[in-house]
C-alpha cells in the first residue's frame, strides 16, 4: 500500500479545484449511490492456496487489443524504491511485483496473499524474523528466474544515497539500531557490501532478522517500494525510467510527461500470479490530460477514448452533475472510498486545553468546507474518526454530532470555552494558499469567530506549506493534513501520527499529541498478531484521539471517474484509491 | 515678357488663353476648429517657357493654391471652388484618373524639403524611373536608362552608382537635384517648385536655381516658384504674384512688383530683406504683427490690423469692406490707397530706409 | 491582460513629437493651450461621456463604504451559508441567473455565498486603488530615470538605458508572478502573520518597479531631443543650473507625452493587477479584488456563467470608458491626429 | 552583419547571466526546502540532510550558483537524479524531471500559441487597420475603429471563459482547447487552438488595428507620399507601396517588444484553458515554489524575448534601409 501525501502537488492540486455542478439539487441525489461511514471492505491475510496463480478468470473477458490510459500526470518515479505515490504504484502492479499483495473479490474483500512469495510468511517469534519462499517459474522480462538474491539485492540497494523518495520501514528495522540513522549503518551495496540481517539459505529463500517485532511486516512488503529489482539490470538513478519488469507487461517507451507504451512481458508466467491478469496485449498511456479534457473525452466516448480509462483522473467537478445524470456514462463510473484521509490537525502543544480543541471541532464549519469543495462528491464523506472505513477494524462514531449538526454549533462550542476558562482564545489558522483554501479559511474563520474564538490566518506557500508545518515548535495552532495508511492496519493509520514519542521536526506528528495512555496502547496494539484483534485495538485507540480532539476530521475521500466504454473490468482499487489496471480487458 | 494677360472675368468661356489659367479659386479646410479659408477668389494665368514666382508669409496660401493644382488636396476635408484650366483641361472637375495621368507628366512637381520628400525606402532610381514607366509605359531597362541620364541632366556625378543609392545616402542639394531629376523624367509643361531652395544652403540655392532656369530654356517647360524670398524670385522669374491671407495682394512682372511695389504688404516683405548695397547699420524692417487667422480672418482688408496706414483710405473703408485687385490686368493690387498714396508714402519708406 | 508596452509608447510619443507644435497652433486663436484643450475636449462627446463613467467608477471606489451602508451589505458575510435555502449542496446559487434577486442584486458567490455586488465594489476599490498608486509611482520614477538619463547623458545615460532595455525585454507577467512571492518572503518572517497591506504592497512595487521603464523610455528620448532645441541650448548657454533647465525648459514641455502615456498606463494596470489575481497571486481572501472574481468565475463558469459578467462586464466598461478618454486627452492635446 | 550579430549576441548572454545571477540570488532567498519533496512520506531529518546534500544545496550560494551556470554549457551529474546532460538548467523540486526537458516539452504548446496568435494579430490587425485606413472617416472605418476600442479592452480571462462557455460548452461549434501536436493531426492543431489564438490575440489584433489605422494616416500626411502622388501614382500605389511601407517600420519595431507582452498573454491564456505551455509550467512552478523551474522558465523566456529582439532589429534593418546594422 502507497502513500498519498508523498506527493503532495498532486493530492493538494486534487483539492484546488473548486466548483461543482450547478443544476437544480433534485438531479443530484437520485442516481448517486451513497457511500456510507463504515468498513467498506473485510480485510484479511490469505493463505498460501489464494497465493497460487493464475488469478480467478474475470467472467467476460478476452485476451487482447490495446487499453489506453489517459491522466494528467506522468508517473514520477518507476524505480520501486522511489514510488509511494498511489498513482506510480498503480502502474507499477503492471510490471514490478512484490513478495506479497492484495487481492481484490468480487464482494469488495481484500486479502492479502503472497505475490512473489508462495504465501504471506512465515514468522515464528512474533514478527521478529520473517521468511518467504519464492515460487517456482518466476522470470524477469529477459527470461532469467528471479532469485532470493535479486530480493535480498532489491532491499540492499534502497540504503543508496539517492533512493529516499520511498518508505523507509524496512530499511529502519533490517538494521542493528533503529535509533541510529538507518544508513550510517549500512551505505548500500554499491560499493560491493551486503547486509547480513536478509539470508538467503537458498535459490528461494529469504530470511529477513528484524531489529524489533513487527507482526505486520508482511503488509510492509505488499508496498511497491519493496517491489524486486534485479541486481544484472539496476542502472541506478535512470532505472527510474525504465525499470525492469518482473510482472506480465513491460515498458517498451516512455517520453517524459507524454507517453509511455507497455507491451505483454512474454517471461511472465500467470500461474505464478494470483492477482494479475494481463489480457490487453498493449497499454498505451497518455500524460497532460487535465480532468477537465479527460470527462469530455469519456462523455464523448469517441476512437480509442472508448478502449481507454485513466488511474487518477476524477470527474471534473463542473461535469460531476451532467455525469450524474447521464445514466449511460453511469454505466462506465467507478465510485468507492479511498484511503485518504484528510483533517484538521490541532497543534497540542500550543492549544493544551482540550476544552478549547473541542470546541473548535463543535464549532467547525464541516458543511460549508464541503460545498465549498463542490459538495460530497468532489471532496469526501464528512469524517469523524481518524482511521479510514478503509482500514482493518475502523469503527465509526461521532464524539461531537458533526454529523448531526455539520455546519458548526457555536452555542456548544461557547459553553465548552467558558468550560476551558478561555472564552475568547486566539488561535493561528495555516493554510494552504490555493483558491480552494482560502475560500475554505473565510468559512473557517466565520464559523470560529461565531463561537467566540479570535481567529488569525496566515496564509502559507504550497511549495513550503510542509517545511512552515514541520517543525515541532512552529507557531501555528491549526493546519490541514492528510493521511493515508501505508497498509490497512491502525500501525501506519496511527501510530506514526499519534504516537507521542516519534515526535521531531518534519514528523508526521503534527498535532504533537503525546499522551502516555495513547502511547501504551499503540505498542500494546502493535503487538498483537491476530490481525482482527488488533483491529479492535486500533479502533479504541482511534477513539482515545478523537476524545483528545487532536484533530477536526474533514473527509474520508471518495473517486468518482469514468472509462471509456469498449472496456471491461474496470474495477476500484479501494487500496490505492483509484482505477485498477489488473482486470481490464478490451470487450 | 509682359506677355501675360491679367484678365479676371471669372467663369467667361475659354478660347485660346493662356497656357495655364487659375480663376476665382477658393480653398477651404474643415478642421476641429472651424473652417478656414486657405484660399479665397484667387486669380491668374501663366504662360508656357515662362516662370510665376508666388511670394507670401507661411500660412498665405500659396502651397495650398499649388497642391489645388495638382489636385492633391484631401477631399475629405477640403472645399475648392472656382476653376483651373491647364490648356483646354479644366482640372477641379477632372476626375481620378484624368488627374493622375496628368501628375508627374504634364504637370511636376518639386518639394521643399528633399529629405522627408523622397520616399526612404526605395532608391532614387527607382523613385525616378517609376514615374516614367509610369507615365511612359517603359521597361524597367529604360526607365532605369533614363533615371541615370535624368541625374547626369540635373549633374549628378557618377549617375551609374548614384542610381541605386537612397535618398539618405545623398547630400541635402543632391537630393534636391535628383527631386528636380524626378520632376523632370517626363518633360512636364508645368513644374511647380515649392521653396525648392529653403532648406539648403545659400551656394547650393543658387545652383539649384540656376539648374531650373537652365533646364526651363532647354524645355520651354513653364515654372511656379513658390517661395518667401523675394530674392529668389528677383534672380529667377518673369512675374510675381504676392499673396496674403489666401488672396492677391499684388501682382506684376518682378519689375513692376519689385521697382515699384504698390500694396503696402509689399513694401513690408521688401524692407524685411537685406539688401547688398544697403547699410548694414539700418535694421530690417519686418512686417509688425503675426499674420491673420485664416479660421476667422479680419473683416475689410485682412491686412488692416498690420497696415500703418488703414486709416488713409477713409475712416471705414479698409475694417468693413474687402478690396479687390485692380487694375484687371497687368501691374494690379488690392488697396484702396489711390496709386498717388502709394507712390508718395513708397517713396517715403524707401528713402527711410536708404 | 496588457502589461503597459511600447503600443502606449507610441502613440504617446507621437503626440509628443506634436507638443510643440500644439502651442504653436494655438496663437491662432489667441487662447492658451489648455483653454484651447479644454474647449476641444468639451465638445468632445464621446471624451466627456467616458470622462463621466470613469468619474463614476472612482466613485463607486471611493464610496465603497458609503454605498455598502446605502445597501445594507457587507462585502465579507457569507450570506449564502448562513441563510438555508440560497445555495445548493454543490455550493451554487439556487436561484437562477447566479442568485440574482431584490435582495442581492447581482446573485451570490458560488461556494461561500458572499454578496456579488458588494465583492464587485469593493473589488473595484482594491484594484483601482493599487492601478492608482502604481500609475503615479511608476511615472514619477519613470519621469526622474528618463530625464536624468537624457539630462546627464553620458555613462549614466547608459546604465539607466540598459536597465530600462532588460525591463523592457522581458516577459513581465512572468516576473510578476515569480517575483510576488519573492517580494513578500523578503518583508515576512515565515512565522509571522502576513498583513494585507503587505501584499497589497508587494503587488504595488512590482507594478512599479516592471512598470517605470516604459514612460523613462519614453521620456529620455523626449529629452534627448529636447535638449538638442535652441530654447534649452541657449538656457544652458547663459548658464541656467540644471534644475532651472529641467523645471522651467523641460518639463513643461514634456507634460503633454506624461499625462497620455499615464492615462494610457492606468487600465493597463488594472488589467495587470486583475491579471495578477486571476493567476492566483494578487490580493489574497478575504480582500475583495476585482482580479479574483474572474478566477472565481473561470472556475465556476460552466454552471454559473452569471458571476463572470459582473466582473467581466464592469471592467470592459471600465476599461473601454478609459481608453476612449484617453483618446480625447489626447485629440486634445494634439488636434492634429484624427481618429 | 555578421560582427554584428556576434556582438549583439554577446551583449544579450551578458544580459542573460547578469539577470540570471540576480533571479538566482532572489528565488534562493526565499526560505524553503526543497528536501521534502524528495522524502518519502515519514521523512528522517538524516535523509533529509542527505537529500540536501545530493542537490547541492548545503553549499554556498555563490557555489551554488556557478554549478548551476556551468551546467548550462557542460551538464551536471546529480546524485538524486543521475546525470542531466547540457544544456542542465537542473532538476524540478516537484516534478523531478529535469528542468529543461520540461520546457522543451512544452515549448511546441507556447511556440504554436504565440506563432498562431502573432499570425492573427499581424494578419487581422494590420489589415483592418489598413482598410480603416484605406476608408478613413467612412462607416467601415467607423466600425473597424470603434470595435478596436472595445477589443483592446477585452481582457484575456473574461473573454476566455465566456467564449468557451458559449461556443465549446453551450452550442459545442469548437472543440475544447487542447494541444494536439500538428505533427499528429494538423486540422485537429488548428480546431483545438483557434479558440486560445482567438482570445489572446483580441487584444494585440485591436491594439495593431488601431496602431496601424493612425500609422497610415501618418504617413499618407507624409511628404514622401505627397510626392508619390505629386508624381502621378495611382492611390492604390501611393497606399500599398508607399505608405504601407512607412507605417509597417513602427509596427514591426512595436511588435519586437510586444512579444514580451505577448508571452504574458500567453501565460493567461494557457491557465484560461489549462494548456500545457511554459506558462502553466510557471503558474505551477509559482504554486509549488519550484525553484529550479522558475529560473529555468525566466531565463529561457528571458533568452528568447532577447533573440527575437535581435531578429526584430536585423529584420528591421531589411525593411529600413536607413538602418545600418553596426
Amino acid at each position: 500500500m502507497t502513500a498519498v501525501l508523498a506527493a503532495g502537488a498532486l493530492a493538494l492540486a486534487g483539492c484546488a479545484k473548486g466548483g461543482g455542478g450547478g443544476a437544480p439539487q433534485g438531479a443530484a441525489g437520485t442516481s448517486q449511490k451513497p457511500l456510507e461511514n463504515k468498513a467498506v471492505s473485510a480485510i484479511a491475510v490469505g493463505t498460501a492456496d489464494d497465493s497460487k496463480g493464475p488469478a480467478p478468470e474475470v467472467p467476460g473477458a478476452k485476451s487482447g487489443g490495446t487499453v489506453y490510459m489517459i491522466d494528467r500526470d506522468d508517473f514520477s518515479h518507476l524505480d520501486p524504491g522511489r514510488v509511494y505515490l498511489n498513482y506510480n504504484s498503480s502502474v507499477s502492479h503492471l510490471f514490478t511485483r512484490q513478495l506479497t499483495a492484495y487481492k481484490h473479490d468480487d464482494s469488495g474483500n481484500i486479502k492479502l496473499v503472497g505475490d512473489l512469495a508462495t504465501d504471506t510468511g512465515t514468522t515464528t517469534d512474533g514478527g521478529k524474523t520473517w521468511k518467504f519462499t519464492l515460487k517456482d517459474g518466476l522470470k524477469w522480462q529477459d527470461g532469467t528466474p528471479i532469485t532470493s538474491g535479486d530480493i535480498k539485492y532489491s532491499f540492499e540497494r534502497l540504503f543508496a544515497d539517492f533512493i529516499t523518495e520511498g518508505p523507509d520501514y524496512a530499511e529502519t528495522w533490517l538494521v542493528p539500531d533503529p535509533k541510529k540513522p538507518f544508513r550510517d549503518q549500512y551505505k548500500g551495496p554499491y560499493d560491493g557490501k551486503e547486509l547480513d540481517t536478509i539470508e538467503t539459505p537458498d535459490d528461494k529463500t529469504v530470511v529477513f532478522h528484524l531489529n524489533g517485532a513487527h507482526p505486520d511486516f508482511n503488509f510492509t512488503v505488499a508496498m511497491t517500494g519493496y517491489g524486486a529489482v534485479p541486481k544484472a539490470q539496476d542502472t541506478k538513478q535512470k532505472y527510474d525510467k525504465q525499470p525492469f519488469s518482473s510482472g506480465p507487461y513491460k515498458i517498451v517507451s516512455h517520453i517524459t510527461d507524454k507517453s509511455m507504451d507497455l507491451e505483454r512481458n512474454e517471461n511472465w508466467d500467470p500461474k505464478t500470479d494470483p492477482i494479475r491478469h494481463a489480457y490487453p496485449d498493449k497499454f498505451h498511456m497518455e500524460f497532460g490530460i487535465q480532468s477537465q479534457q479527460s470527462t469530455e473525452r469519456f462523455l464523448a466516448d469517441a476512437g480509442n477514448d472508448k478502449n481507454a480509462f485513466t488511474f487518477h483522473n476524477a470527474v471534473a467537478p463542473e461535469r460531476v452533475q451532467e455525469v450524474l445524470g447521464n445514466a449511460e456514462v453511469m454505466k462506465r463510473s467507478v465510485q468507492g472510498l479511498t484511503p485518504f484521509t484528510t483533517f484538521y490537525n490541532i497543534n497540542t502543544k500550543r492549544i493544551t486545553d482540550v476544552n478549547v480543541r473541542k470546541a473548535i471541532i463543535t464549532a467547525w464549519p464541516s458543511k460549508q468546507i464541503q460545498q465549498i469543495g463542490g459538495g460530497e462528491i468532489n471532496t469526501g464523506k464528512i469524517a469523524t474518526t481518524v482511521m479510514s472505513p478503509t482500514v482493518l477494524g475502523y469503527e465509526a462514531f461521532d464524539l461531537y454530532g458533526k454529523l448531526a449538526k455539520p455546519e458548526g454549533d457555536p452555542e456548544a462550542a461557547k459553553a465548552l470555552l467558558a468550560k476551558s476558562g478561555t472564552p475568547n482564545p486566539t488561535v493561528v489558522y495555516a493554510y494552504n494558499q490555493t483558491p480552494t483554501q482560502e475560500k475554505v479559511t473565510v468559512a473557517i474563520k466565520e464559523a470560529l469567530t461565531k463561537a467566540g474564538f479570535k481567529v488569525v490566518a496566515k496564509p502559507l506557500n504550497a511549495g513550503t506549506y510542509y517545511d512552515a508545518i514541520g517543525p515541532v515548535d512552529n507557531k501555528y495552532d491549526i493546519y490541514w493534513g492528510g493521511w493515508a495508511a501505508d497498509w490497512p492496519t491502525g500501525s501506519t493509520a496511527i501510530q506514526p501520527q499519534y504516537d507521542g514519542r516519534l515526535i521531531s521536526d518534519n514528523a508526521p506528528n503534527y498535532t504533537h499529541l503525546n499522551v502516555p495512555e495513547i502511547n501504551d496502547a499503540i505498542d500494546k496494539a502493535n503487538a498483537i498478531t491476530d490481525a482482527a484483534e488488533a483491529g479492535k485495538a486500533w479502533a479504541a485507540i482511534d477513539r482515545q484521539i478523537m476524545d483528545q480532539a487532536a484533530i477536526v476530521p474533514e473527509y474520508y475521500q471518495t473517486y468518482f471517474g469514468l472509462y471509456g466504454s469498449g472496456l471491461g473490468g474496470v474495477k476500484f482499487d479501494p487500496i490505492e484509491g483509484e482505477q485498477s489496471a489488473l482486470d481490464i480487458y478490451v470487450k | 515678357m509682359t506677355t501675360v494677360s491679367w484678365s479676371g472675368e471669372p467663369g467667361t468661356s475659354r478660347g485660346p488663353g493662356p497656357f495655364l489659367s487659375v480663376r476665382d479659386l477658393s480653398v477651404e479646410f474643415s478642421t476641429e476648429d472651424g473652417i478656414v479659408h486657405a484660399v479665397d477668389g484667387l486669380s491668374f494665368d501663366l504662360e508656357k517657357g515662362t516662370t510665376l514666382g508666388i511670394v507670401g508669409e507661411s500660412g498665405s496660401g500659396k502651397s495650398v493654391t499649388n497642391l489645388a493644382i495638382l489636385g492633391l488636396h484631401d477631399p475629405a476635408h477640403t472645399k475648392i471652388g472656382g476653376e483651373i484650366w491647364l490648356e483646354d483641361q479644366e482640372l477641379i472637375s477632372a476626375d481620378r484618373g484624368t488627374m493622375e495621368k496628368l501628375r508627374g507628366n504634364r504637370v511636376a512637381m518639386i518639394f521643399q524639403d528633399p529629405l522627408t520628400a523622397l520616399s526612404p525606402f526605395h532608391t532614387i532610381g527607382r523613385q525616378i524611373g517609376e514615374v516614367y514607366r509610369k507615365h511612359k509605359g517603359a521597361s524597367k531597362k529604360e526607365a532605369r536608362d533614363r533615371a541615370v541620364e535624368m541625374l547626369r541632366r540635373v549633374g549628378i556625378p557618377q549617375p551609374e552608382t548614384r542610381v541605386d543609392h537612397y535618398p539618405h545616402e545623398f547630400s541635402g542639394g543632391m537630393r534636391q537635384r535628383a527631386m528636380i531629376a524626378m520632376a523632370l523624367v517626363c518633360d512636364p509643361d508645368l513644374l511647380i517648385a515649392d521653396e525648392p531652395t529653403t532648406a539648403l544652403d545659400v551656394t547650393v540655392q543658387a545652383q539649384i536655381l540656376d539648374l531650373l532656369k537652365e533646364l526651363q530654356q532647354q524645355f520651354g517647360t513653364a515654372i511656379i516658384l513658390i517661395t518667401h524670398d523675394l530674392g529668389v524670385v528677383a534672380g529667377t522669374a518673369d512675374n510675381v504674384l504676392v499673396m496674403y491671407a489666401g488672396r492677391a495682394a499684388e501682382r506684376g512682372t518682378v519689375r513692376e512688383v519689385l521697382r515699384e511695389p504698390r500694396h503696402p504688404y509689399t513694401w513690408g516683405l521688401l524692407s524685411s530683406m537685406p539688401r547688398l548695397n544697403s547699410s548694414v547699420d539700418v535694421p530690417l524692417k519686418p512686417v509688425r504683427g503675426t499674420p491673420p487667422s485664416l479660421l476667422n480672418p479680419p473683416s475689410g482688408c485682412p491686412f488692416h490690423p498690420r497696415c500703418d496706414y488703414p486709416k488713409l483710405a477713409g475712416p471705414e473703408l479698409c475694417f468693413n469692406q474687402r478690396p479687390s485687385i485692380s487694375p484687371e490686368t497687368g501691374h494690379g493690387d488690392a488697396c484702396y490707397l489711390t496709386l498717388e498714396q502709394k507712390r508718395e508714402l513708397r517713396t517715403a519708406k524707401i528713402e527711410d530706409r536708404a | 491582460m496588457t502589461f503597459p508596452s511600447s503600443t502606449a509608447t507610441d502613440a504617446a510619443a507621437e503626440s509628443a513629437d506634436t507638443a510643440g507644435t500644439a502651442g504653436s497652433g494655438s496663437a491662432v486663436v489667441g487662447r492658451s493651450p489648455g483653454q484651447l484643450m479644454w474647449r476641444r475636449f468639451r465638445r468632445d462627446k464621446t471624451g466627456v461621456v467616458s470622462a463621466i463613467i470613469v468619474l463614476a467608477f472612482f466613485l463607486i471606489a471611493l464610496l465603497a463604504p458609503v454605498i455598502a451602508a446605502l445597501y445594507g451589505k457587507d462585502p465579507y458575510t457569507t450570506y449564502g451559508q448562513n441563510q438555508p435555502g440560497l445555495l445548493n449542496e454543490f455550493g451554487y446559487p439556487i436561484a437562477p441567473n447566479g442568485g440574482m434577486s431584490g435582495e442581492f442584486w447581482f446573485g451570490l458567490e458560488p461556494g461561500l455565498g458572499r454578496d456579488v455586488f458588494m465583492q464587485l465594489v469593493y473589488g473595484i476599490r482594491t484594484s483601482l486603488s493599487i492601478a492608482v498608486i502604481v500609475t503615479v509611482v511608476s511615472t514619477i520614477i519613470g519621469i526622474v530615470m528618463g530625464i536624468t538619463s537624457g539630462y546627464i547623458g553620458g555613462k549614466t545615460d547608459y546604465v539607466i538605458g540598459r536597465v530600462i532595455d532588460t525591463l523592457l525585454a522581458f516577459p513581465s507577467q512572468l516576473f510578476l508572478i515569480v517575483f510576488l512571492p519573492v517580494v513578500e518572503a523578503a518583508f515576512v518572517l515565515p512565522e509571522e502573520e502576513t498583513p494585507v497591506w503587505l501584499r497589497y504592497v508587494s503587488i504595488c512595487v512590482v507594478l512599479t518597479v516592471l512598470g517605470w521603464a516604459t514612460i523613462a523610455r519614453l521620456l529620455r528620448a523626449q529629452v534627448l531631443s529636447l535638449r538638442a532645441r535652441e530654447f534649452v541650448e541657449a538656457a544652458r548657454v547663459t548658464g541656467a543650473s540644471p534644475a532651472r533647465v529641467i523645471f522651467k525648459e523641460l518639463l513643461p514641455n514634456l507634460w503633454t507625452p506624461i499625462i497620455i502615456q499615464a492615462t494610457l498606463a492606468l487600465p493597463l494596470y488594472v488589467g495587470a493587477e486583475a491579471g495578477l489575481g486571476f493567476l492566483g497571486v494578487g490580493m489574497t481572501e478575504p480582500t475583495p479584488d476585482w482580479g479574483r472574481m474572474f478566477q472565481v468565475g473561470a472556475n465556476v463558469y460552466h454552471s454559473d456563467v452569471t458571476y463572470l459578467l459582473f466582473p467581466g462586464v464592469s471592467m470592459l466598461i471600465f476599461v473601454v470608458a478609459f481608453n476612449l478618454l484617453g483618446d480625447s486627452i489626447r485629440d486634445a492635446f494634439d488636434p492634429r491626429t484624427k481618429r | 552583419m555578421t560582427s554584428y550579430l556576434v556582438r549583439r549576441v554577446a551583449g544579450a548572454l551578458v544580459i542573460l547571466i547578469i539577470i540570471s545571477a540576480i533571479t538566482f540570488y532572489l528565488f534562493y532567498a526565499v526560505p524553503r526546502d526543497p528536501a521534502r519533496a524528495f522524502c518519502g512520506k515519514i521523512c528522517q531529518p538524516e535523509t533529509l540532510a542527505l537529500i540536501r546534500h545530493n542537490l547541492g544545496m548545503d553549499e554556498p550560494l555563490f557555489v551554488q550558483y556557478w554549478h548551476w551556470l556551468v551546467g548550462i554549457f557542460a551538464g551536471r551529474e546529480f546524485v538524486q537524479f543521475g546525470s542531466c546532460p547540457a544544456p542542465c538548467l537542473g532538476y524540478s523540486f516537484a516534478t523531478q524531471e529535469p528542468v529543461f526537458s520540461a520546457i522543451v516539452d512544452r515549448f511546441p504548446v507556447t511556440l504554436s500559441l504565440t506563432l498562431g496568435a502573432s499570425v492573427v494579430i499581424l494578419a487581422f490587425g494590420i489589415l483592418t487597420g489598413m482598410i480603416a485606413a484605406w476608408k478613413v472617416g467612412q462607416p467601415l472605418d467607423k466600425i473597424a475603429s470603434s470595435s478596436s476600442v472595445i477589443g483592446a479592452s477585452l481582457q484575456i480571462y473574461f473573454v476566455g471563459p465566456l467564449l468557451a462557455f458559449y461556443l465549446v460548452d453551450t452550442m459545442q461549434l469548437i472543440p475544447r482547447p487542447s494541444y494536439v501536436p500538428i505533427t499528429e493531426n494538423p486540422l485537429d492543431w488548428f480546431t483545438h487552438l483557434m479558440l486560445p489564438w482567438v482570445v489572446l490575440s483580441i487584444i494585440f489584433t485591436a491594439n495593431y488595428t488601431r496602431m496601424t489605422r493612425s500609422q497610415m494616416v501618418e504617413q499618407l500626411a507624409e511628404d514622401y507620399v505627397r510626392t508619390a502622388r505629386a508624381k502621378g501614382m495611382s492611390s492604390r500605389t501611393v497606399f500599398f507601396r508607399f505608405a504601407w511601407r512607412g507605417a509597417m517600420i513602427p509596427i514591426i519595431t512595436i511588435f519586437g517588444v510586444d512579444l514580451a507582452t505577448l508571452l504574458g498573454g500567453a501565460i493567461i491564456t494557457e491557465q484560461t484553458f489549462s494548456l500545457h505551455g511554459i506558462g502553466e509550467l510557471a503558474v505551477r512552478a509559482v504554486q509549488n515554489t519550484d525553484l529550479p523551474m522558475l529560473l529555468g522558465v525566466t531565463i529561457v523566456g528571458a533568452a528568447a524575448i532577447v533573440l527575437l529582439n535581435i531578429v526584430v532589429d536585423v529584420l528591421y534593418a531589411f525593411i529600413d534601409p536607413r538602418v545600418r546594422l553596426s
